[in-house]
């Protein structure tokens, strides 16, 4: 038993405080709305002061205490956990977008009667198991911490439990994650035995673990099984990413979820997608480059073809997010692809940066426009047309403005961050010497810009009174409210940010 | 011999179970048959030693998940039957699909190793995570290497229970009822 | 133990179970149905994974099937909660009637 | 001094931001705000200037990725401060001018915003140290272009017109963006001055085909052929817009790109740029010649001008350029400035031949536009003299064909300037709007007079301080010095004595309709139809061809619908509807393509085993 001993001494708790924080404190917030007295309702107070102190309390730890730019990271848990400085900076990237996604939703829930304690406790304990998956090293804890965020995402996504559309798009969201942890599973399993029982060498002690597999892929790189292993595990990831030929429920699933979860989902479940992914492809299948290359080239040019030809005729504008988020998977992709297709003398950090500088524009612009979705969202969420921004710009500046920065930087104008995210992708796809997978995404960036001016246009220039042959004056169904101050805060926040990332990013990327 | 027999009459009444929950129209049909095939699962457990699972299959899947099944096919009580004939380009793409996935299963067979190694009931001290039949193992893995999943483990039950509580209640609600059926 | 029996037999038929699982959820067209084929594809994975732990004689692949159960009964728990609140709005539980999203 | 620099980059910056944050709704201090900001810009410049220092680059990084870096910084040589002083200085008078123009226009204060964009993206391409910051400015400016030519959003005519701006200068981009990449990776940097050392160590780079990706921005940017359709219909903007971006400043963005680049560009290029350009001061003056609108006859002239420029530029003479591309800014701020005075005065009528005699009425209009035109005609020691003069020695010492084709180009302009002055000024009202026509107050006039005087006395090099004249005058001298001088000066002045006694025969007692149409029928007929120009292409290129014509019509489509033209349902709209008809949100379809996808992954993992 000593071995078990040892086990049970390297499960160092202090390395996971502001996970297991998360989790106090949405068990907290379910305590104290299972006691709290008839009709009085909880807000989300508890719940943001918790994700926001945390937060502050990760950047604290990096500006004064702990700056660890260069370590290689440290193994926990018996080799379930691997930390390092990207790990850690994508556990803050979940925290601000459970806080962002908390906060947008609170007013959607308050005015529906939802309960709140609930949502921000799922959104809480889906932002640790995020927090917990990118920093997996062991395809048990990348499978138990997948299938927590997915639980929590079918719960989230049909929050909205008196429309239809929303409940819809959990079942439809739920059918689909089953069917691709299923694929995943098999995928692991597939992967597990043939390491187990690998009679060619000695057998790894933890097939399971990244590490060990590493190596073993590396030496069976022609093995069938180890292949078909690979293509399962990918599938199921895909699945996550919305990358084709698994794309096909985002669209639907993100036009029936409430809008904030929508933007939970398009941000934050897709970027830990990519984390792992990247993990993956540059840990224990990297022995699998050859095979991995072309398979992702074609997964990644289908993707960016899909998404921002699926876009173009959209006019429900929550759909559109959808196939441009597809379409942002593939870009992504490009970037995760030139990780594995490196030059070896290109660092693979380098890469890392790009793909996270890309997340973090893209999540800011979404956040951003997401925002002011919510703000403007009608009684039914799911029914958002285009024609229901007509003249925003008139009637309420400061949301046209920040809607318009958030699709300048989706679409990549140039002073804007997202600009400098595709720049950054296209400069490692470059370097990586993948010019085919360029063109693709040059391609998919101009008609990119078609479809998000189209709605810009919609928002800030009024309707022409007489270009139709029906004279008819556009109908002013609803006049937009101006959200509260802090909300409005946190979008100028959002827009400030996504500005400044343009003209000043470059030694941030040094610490990576 | 007995575990040879006990294999193949299993394996196929589980094969058998999951076609015809496939087949069958009518839904409660379906749950039993499905609950067959589990149990036959839980008896291909046993004929690999995994003792703690087959009771943990019995229990967790024929017990508390087919039970549910059927207690929903209750409580909604109208007829689940389905009408239409299945699509014979899904059922034909389906199929092919499925040999694919089948054929290149069989493909690859011939690598993995064959042999067992017998079954201590004790770990060995150079290994501790080796395969054994007894509980005490299991437990002891759960509770010491795996103790992070175990917890994580642990919140994806109480996120299960909250999310099926909040989905499942009927209260009234300010919603959009007038949109339904459009 | 006489190793009669190879892995390739255990795999076979998980792998035809999974496939029986993957029909079952393109073909079928009531959403019960669909949740039970998954429950069906996650099974046959389950096999195939103690199968492996068995012959390789390492216990963690039993260990992943521990979780994996854990993690299916969650799921279809908040299935048939997503199911039942559907079917409260929209009186169905056929997927041609569950279509309003994509219209 | 990078810090005065970066000042007079911020202040125009500042008012825009300014005025779209707070003054949306405050038109006036809109207004204020930002011809505040042009005269401190201006000011600035000025300090700039005869501050005579080479500028040590104060480079901020701005993105940096492994080795790859851009960054921001300054470059202040001598054409840097020539274009630096011309931008501001025109600028400041047309923001002036606009002041009284745009008076009582309800989108005055976007109006003045998109000024103040405008003019702090000019100023940053003139300053950038590095072609890639160079781009981000280009992008910028052809932004604030759209937007302005938008103005008048409400009419479809300046709604087609901005885009068909944005989609021409974006294709021009895309090639220049190219081009810039293939720059990077050719000499892994992009910052001018290392270039140029590069270009000169390893000369065996610069190829034909970098050249011609690169020059793709100067041509659509200053509407060279085949991409110059876009410059006559911009005139749908507001005049000062014509004035300060489509005559003065940004239209001569290209030119001053060709001059910043030249060390990059090899002898095909400029041969095929030489071409162009004089074609391009030719082919213009003949469609000038017959145009009604007063803006588009302008805007020809422009084209032609720039003609010269580049064609000049190709030559090897960038000084001489630069020279004439500040005199032409001079007198063609003031010839719009002009034509917008006498549109205000005649109630937006734009018609020539529903003017005529408004020389009394609106004196100081009369005589500052005559100047404009002897100016641009090259009447002897007028601004526009001294430069074209300058351009025709070089073009005759240099190429032979050019020369011919400046030649005739500055018979036609003073030909087709003359008639403008004369329709406008001359004769009889020929409409109620002219007979009502009056004088516009200061801020109409005081511009008019202060370009009057520089488009005038601009010629004369020992008036301009040494930092900005010398860029030119070495060349200048150069060409004074050769053996054609007085021969070319002859034929210059032969040029415009006819042109303007010709215009003044033909059109001096005009009534209302073109004489050149009764006297030269066919000659009018082709000039309209721009020499047949669409005719030609339509019988050479686009019968026979017809069918890859087709497939190159559904690219355009595919591309140009791409580029935000609405309403254009081409292929990819088709592809678009493809798409999603397969996202009908049946979860069975979905759950094929689930299985689909799972298939084709395993069978290239089976195939890849295969192999």
């Amino acid at each position: 038993m000593n071995d078990f001993k040892l086990y049970a001494e390297a499960n160092d708790w202090g390395l996971l405080v502001p996970e297991i924080s998360l989790a106090f404190g949405a068990l907290l917030l379910l305590c104290r709305e299972a006691l709290r007295k008839q009709g009085r309702e909880s807000g989300g107070g508890l719940a943001f002061l918790l994700q926001g102190g945390l937060l502050v309390y990760f950047v604290a730890r990096y500006l004064f205490f702990d700056p660890r730019p260069d370590s290689a990271g440290e193994s926990a848990f018996n080799g379930m956990i691997q930390q390092s400085f990207p790990a850690d900076v994508m556990r803050c990237f979940f925290l601000g977008c459970a806080f962002l996604t908390s906060l947008f939703a609170n007013p959607g829930l308050r005015e529906r009667r939802l309960p709140q304690a609930e949502f921000h406790a799922l959104v809480s304990l889906a932002a640790a198991s995020m927090m917990l998956l990118v920093q997996s090293n062991h395809f048990l804890m990348l499978f138990v911490s997948l299938e927590t965020v997915a639980v929590c995402f079918y719960v989230l996504v049909s929050y909205h439990r008196g429309s239809p559309y929303s409940l819809e798009a959990g079942l439809k969201y739920l059918v689909f994650g089953a069917l691709s942890s299923a694929i995943l599973l098999f995928g692991i399993a597939l992967l597990y035995g043939t390491a187990a029982s690998w009679s060619g060498g000695t057998a790894p002690s933890d097939p399971l673990s990244f590490t060990m597999l590493e190596q073993f892929v590396a030496a069976n790189s022609d093995s069938l099984a180890v292949r078909a292993g690979t293509a399962f595990v990918l599938a199921g990831l895909a699945f996550k990413l919305g990358a084709a030929p698994f794309q096909a429920w985002v669209p639907d699933v993100y036009q029936g979820a409430p809008t904030a979860v929508t933007a939970y989902l398009a941000v934050a479940s897709k970027s830990a997608g990519f984390v792992v992914l990247f993990n993956l492809v540059t840990g224990p299948l990297f022995g699998l480059r050859e095979f991995l290359i072309p398979l992702l080239s074609l997964v990644a040019i289908i993707t960016i073809l899909f998404g921002n030809l699926g876009a173009l005729t959209q006019t429900n504008v929550k759909r559109l997010m959808g196939f441009s988020g597809v379409a942002h998977a593939g870009y992504l992709l490009v970037g995760i692809i030139a990780a594995i297709g490196m030059h070896p003398d290109v660092p693979e950090k380098s890469v890392f940066w790009a793909i996270v500088f890309y997340l973090l524009s893209y999540s800011l612009a979404s956040y951003g426009v997401f925002g002011v979705m919510g703000v403007l969202a009608p009684t039914e969420d799911a029914d958002q047309p285009r024609s229901l921004y007509s003249s925003l710009a008139q009637k309420q500046p400061f949301l046209a403005f920040t809607l318009a920065v958030g699709l300048g930087s989706l679409a990549g104008i140039p002073p804007l961050a997202g600009f400098i995210g595709k720049l950054l992708l296209f400069v490692v796809a470059f370097q990586a010497e993948l010019y085919g997978l360029l063109a693709v995404m040059v391609m998919g960036v101009v008609i990119a810009i078609y479809y998000y001016f189209a709605w810009i246009r919609e928002t800030v220039f009024p309707p022409l009174p007489s270009l139709d042959s029906s004279d008819k004056e556009p109908q002013v169904l609803w006049s937009p409210q101006f959200p509260s101050l802090l909300l409005a805060c946190i979008l100028g926040l959002l827009t400030l940010t996504t500005i400044l990332l343009g003209f000043y990013q470059s030694s941030l990327g040094q610490s990576f | 011999m007995n575990e040879e027999i006990l294999f193949y009459l299993f394996s196929t009444l589980m094969l058998f179970g999951g076609s015809a929950v496939v087949l069958s129209r009518n839904p409660v049909n379906a749950a039993l048959y499905m609950i067959l095939a589990l149990v036959s699962l839980a008896v291909l457990f046993l004929t690999l030693d995994a003792f703690f699972l087959a009771a943990l299959q019995v229990l967790v899947y024929a017990g508390a998940v087919m039970v549910l099944f059927l207690f929903v096919i209750m409580m909604l009580d109208v007829d689940l039957r389905e009408r239409s004939r299945p699509n014979i380009m899904a059922a034909a793409l389906g199929l092919v699909t499925t040999g694919a996935v089948v054929a290149i299963l069989l493909t690859w067979v011939g690598e993995g190793s064959t042999i067992r190694p017998s079954v201590g009931s004790v770990p060995t001290p150079g290994n501790p995570l080796a395969f054994v039949t007894g509980s005490k193992a299991f437990g002891y893995a759960l509770l010491t290497k795996y103790m992070l999943p175990i917890q994580v483990a642990g919140f994806l039950l109480l996120v299960a229970m909250v999310g099926a509580i909040l989905l499942g209640r009927r209260t009234k609600l300010k919603s959009s009822e007038g949109k339904d059926g459009s | 133990m006489d190793g009669v029996l190879g892995i390739e037999e255990y795999l076979v038929v998980a792998s035809i179970l999974f496939c029986i699982g993957l029909l079952g959820v393109i073909l079928r067209r009531n959403v019960l149905l669909i949740l039970m084929c998954l429950e069906l594809m996650l099974n046959a994975v389950n096999l195939a994974l103690v199968a492996f732990a068995r012959y390789s004689g390492n216990m963690d692949g039993v260990i992943l099937t521990f979780f994996a159960i854990t993690v299916a009964a969650a799921e279809v728990a908040i299935g048939l909660a997503i199911l039942v609140a559907l079917y409260r709005r929209r009186k169905s539980i056929f997927l041609q009637d569950l279509n309003l999203l994509g219209r | 001094m990078s810090d005065l620099i970066a000042a007079i980059l911020l202040v125009p910056l500042c008012s825009a931001a300014l005025i779209l944050f707070f003054f949306r709704r405050d038109a006036d201090t809109a207004a204020k705000l930002s011809v505040g900001a042009s005269a401190v810009a201006m000011v600035l410049a000025l300090f700039a200037l005869f501050q005579n220092i080479e500028i040590d680059a104060a480079r901020i990084s701005w993105l940096k990725l492994g080795d790859f870096e851009l960054s921001f910084g300054f470059l202040l040589n001598g054409d840097a401060r020539l274009l630096l002083f011309v931008v501001t200085f025109v600028g400041f008078w047309i923001h002036v001018f606009s002041l009284g123009y745009m008076r009582d226009d309800p989108g005055k204060a976007r109006f003045f915003g998109g000024l103040s964009v405008f003019m702090f993206s000019m100023l940053g391409i003139v300053v950038a140290d590095n072609l890639a910051m160079l781009f981000v400015f280009w992008e910028l400016v052809g932004f604030s272009s759209y937007l302005l030519i938008a103005h008048y959003f409400h009419t479809d005519e300046a709604r087609a017109a901005s885009k068909k701006a944005l989609v021409i200068n974006r294709l021009g981009d895309i090639g220049f963006l190219l081009g810039i990449v293939l720059t990077q990776v050719r000499f892994n940097t992009l910052e001018f001055a290392e270039l140029e050392q590069a270009a000169l160590a390893q000369p065996e780079l610069l190829t034909a085909g970098l050249g011609f990706l690169l020059i793709c921005g100067f041509v659509a940017k200053s509407a060279q052929f085949p991409l110059h359709v876009w410059l006559p219909d911009a005139m749908a903007g507001p005049t000062p817009v014509s004035a300060l971006i489509h005559a003065a400043t940004m239209v001569a963005a290209g030119i001053y790109l060709l001059v910043r680049i030249d060390f990059l560009l090899v002898q095909e290029v400029f041969s095929l740029i030489a071409l162009l350009g004089g074609a391009m001061a030719l082919y213009a003056g003949f469609c000038a010649l017959v145009q009604r609108d007063v803006k588009k006859v302008l805007a020809y002239s422009t084209l032609s001008q720039l003609g010269y420029m580049s064609a000049t530029v190709a030559i090897g003479m960038s000084g001489l350029a630069m020279f004439h591309l500040a005199t032409h800014a001079f007198f063609k701020a003031l010839l719009f400035l002009g034509a917008g005075s006498v549109i205000l005065g005649c109630h937006h009528e734009q018609d020539v031949f529903r003017m005529g005699g408004l020389r009394k009425r609106m004196p100081w209009t009369s005589w500052t536009f005559l100047l404009g035109v002897l100016a641009i005609s090259g009447v002897t020691f007028t601004s526009g003299f001294f430069s074209k003069d300058a351009m025709l020695l070089a073009a005759y010492e240099e190429n032979l064909p050019v020369f011919v084709m400046f030649l005739v180009g500055a018979l036609l302009t003073a030909l087709y300037m003359g008639r403008l002055h004369w329709l406008i000024f001359h004769g009889e009202s020929r409409s109620k709007a002219a007979r009502q026509a009056s004088e516009s107050g200061l801020t109409i006039i005081a511009p008019l007079v202060a370009l009057a005087l520089l488009a005038v006395l601009g010629g004369f090099v020992s008036l301009w301080p040494e930092s900005l004249s010398s860029v030119f005058v070495q060349e200048l001298e150069h060409v004074h010095e050769s053996t054609g001088n007085r021969l070319v000066m002859t034929f210059g002045a032969l040029a415009w004595i006819l042109g303007l006694w010709g215009s003044w025969n033909l059109y001096a007692r005009t009534r209302d309709e073109d004489p050149l149409m009764k006297k030269a029928p066919v000659f009018f007929r082709l000039c309209e139809s721009k020499l047949f120009f669409d005719e030609v292409y339509d019988f050479c290129i686009r019968r026979p061809l017809r069918h890859v014509a087709k497939v190159f019509e559904a690219l355009e489509l595919l591309f140009i619908s791409g580029l935000m033209v609405r309403g254009t349902a081409g292929i990819v709209a088709l592809l678009g509807l493809a798409t999603s008809a397969v996202h009908r949100g049946g979860l069975r379809v979905y759950a094929l393509w689930f299985v689909v996808g799972l298939v084709v992954l395993l069978g290239y993992a089976l195939a890849w085993w295969e192999f």
